[in-house]
């Protein structure tokens, strides 16, 4: 179990993000995490993908290499794309009350709810830029019972 | 984007019927919706039974969609998966729709 | 989409080769080839896991590694494992007639299947072995159609 | 492994509840089968409309099934899907088992 590794490499666009979102669900519905912690999982990665789409490469596209395994208890997904670097400050720890704050809800917002989704969904962020490519893993902890199923 | 238009104790009932509103959809999305309601007078009930997976764009869809109703014309959503209810639940957008856990449910609340 | 790679590294049991292969399927339903080539795509992949389930790892289990992408009109599916090296002459060139010949339905076999399945299906087959590793390519022609879909 | 068991027109009709017939399914199959089948004297109808993969260990699952049979009891076979249909034919095992296209001509044929 511990051992699957998943990994898809494509072409940025909201239809292969879908597509890619939809074999990555049915590989993580094999695993033995809750189903509530796959949506978070899925929602988390989705928006992550979304950005990549939207704000790395603004204008043209590029590729997107995602890559997922179960290490220990840990659930860990990393994204690599050639594109824009992540603005900095854009990426603190986790968790409720850092970062840039989530839309008000009264003011009707379309969008910008990106970042807060993930950083309310992930357990650690990771973002590093090597040559012209970023590389953000993405942490759930305690997203594999003990002892893992057979 | 498949859209199953119904009239039903005074609403417009608007059953999705893809089971995701994500980035590749949500254009269609709001355009379909636009379709289905011009010109009615009726307040605007959205089944989500179907639909397992929404995202932050989905969601401003939503949105969208609740702003071209005009002030007059309110937007009631239904049948939210557990996935669906964790995002509107996470932005707070829960406190803006009106949410039903059924379509039953609105309609009896309606009646 | 031709840019598309999945890949999936699991350990060599029925149900992760199971679970590997509905992953594989919905990410094949995402690319723009038919849906009885579809099928065909899976039976052979679904033939060649089992046997190295079965036979490369006869008494214990270990790494499977399966990579597929699209190449041109060709879609190429490779399969690697750290198991018994494949039998001499299992590996014909793939077509009707050629290599050991599928059992006799009157016999009501049990079993024996799986090559005839993957060679009356497959375009190419390809096998060398590097080090300790068995690597499988296994080639669909003209599965892709022209120009390829957006 | 998913069975749903149900006697009509003189067929013990064995209704397969899983999408997949495969190496990690295969044993459970049989059991499941042998379990309903088991002690009765009518024709066994496996209805395969909810399958939509099988491989050869399946297959070899399904021939097992049918010769635990016996020589007096048939087993056919209605609502084969593409691919399932497709191992079948390519196999040649279609020559073997009364194979009908839905589950009501199976019962249809034998009125
Ligand atoms: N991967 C990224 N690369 C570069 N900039 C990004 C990236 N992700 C987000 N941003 C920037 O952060 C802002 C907030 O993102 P987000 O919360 O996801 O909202 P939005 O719904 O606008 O995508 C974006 O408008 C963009 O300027
Ligand atoms: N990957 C493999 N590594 C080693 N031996 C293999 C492999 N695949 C097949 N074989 C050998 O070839 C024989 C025929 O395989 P196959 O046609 O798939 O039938 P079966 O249904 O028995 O698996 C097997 O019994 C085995 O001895």
């Amino acid at each position: 179990m511990g051992k699957t590794v998943f990994s898809l490499s494509f072409t940025a666009t909201p239809l292969a993000v879908r597509r890619g979102l939809l074999a990555f669900e049915t590989y993580l519905a094999g695993l033995p995490i809750a189903s509530e912690r796959r949506d978070s999982i899925c929602i988390v990665l989705a928006e992550a993908l979304n950005n990549i789409t939207e704000h790395a490469y603004p204008n043209a596209t590029g590729p997107i290499w995602l890559r997922a395994q179960v290490q220990g208890h840990q659930f860990i997904a990393t994204l690599r794309d050639r594109g824009a670097a992540l603005p900095a400050g854009l990426l603190p720890q986790p968790g409720p009350g850092t970062g840039h704050s989530a839309p008000n809800p009264t003011d009707l917002p379309e969008g910008g709810f990106g970042w807060h989704l993930i950083r309310s969904l992930a357990d650690g962020l990771d973002h590093a830029r090597f040559a012209q490519w970023n590389e953000l893993r993405i942490i759930f902890r305690n997203a594999v019972p003990s002892p893992p199923l057979p | 984007m498949g859209l199953r238009a119904q009239h039903s104790n005074g609403f417009c009932l608007l059953q999705v019927e893809d089971s995701r509103i994500d980035a590749a959809g949500a254009i269609a999305f709001k355009e379909a919706v636009r379709q289905a309601s011009e010109g009615g007078q009726d307040d605007v009930l959205l089944d989500l039974g179907a639909v397992d997976f929404i995202d932050s764009s989905g969601l401003g869809a939503v949105v969208a969609v609740m702003k071209a109703l005009g002030p007059d014309r309110r937007l009631h959503l239904a049948g939210l998966r557990p996935a669906v209810a964790k995002v509107f639940r996470l932005t707070r957008m829960d406190s803006v729709f009106t949410i039903h856990a059924t379509v039953a449910d609105a309609l009896k609340d309606a009646a």
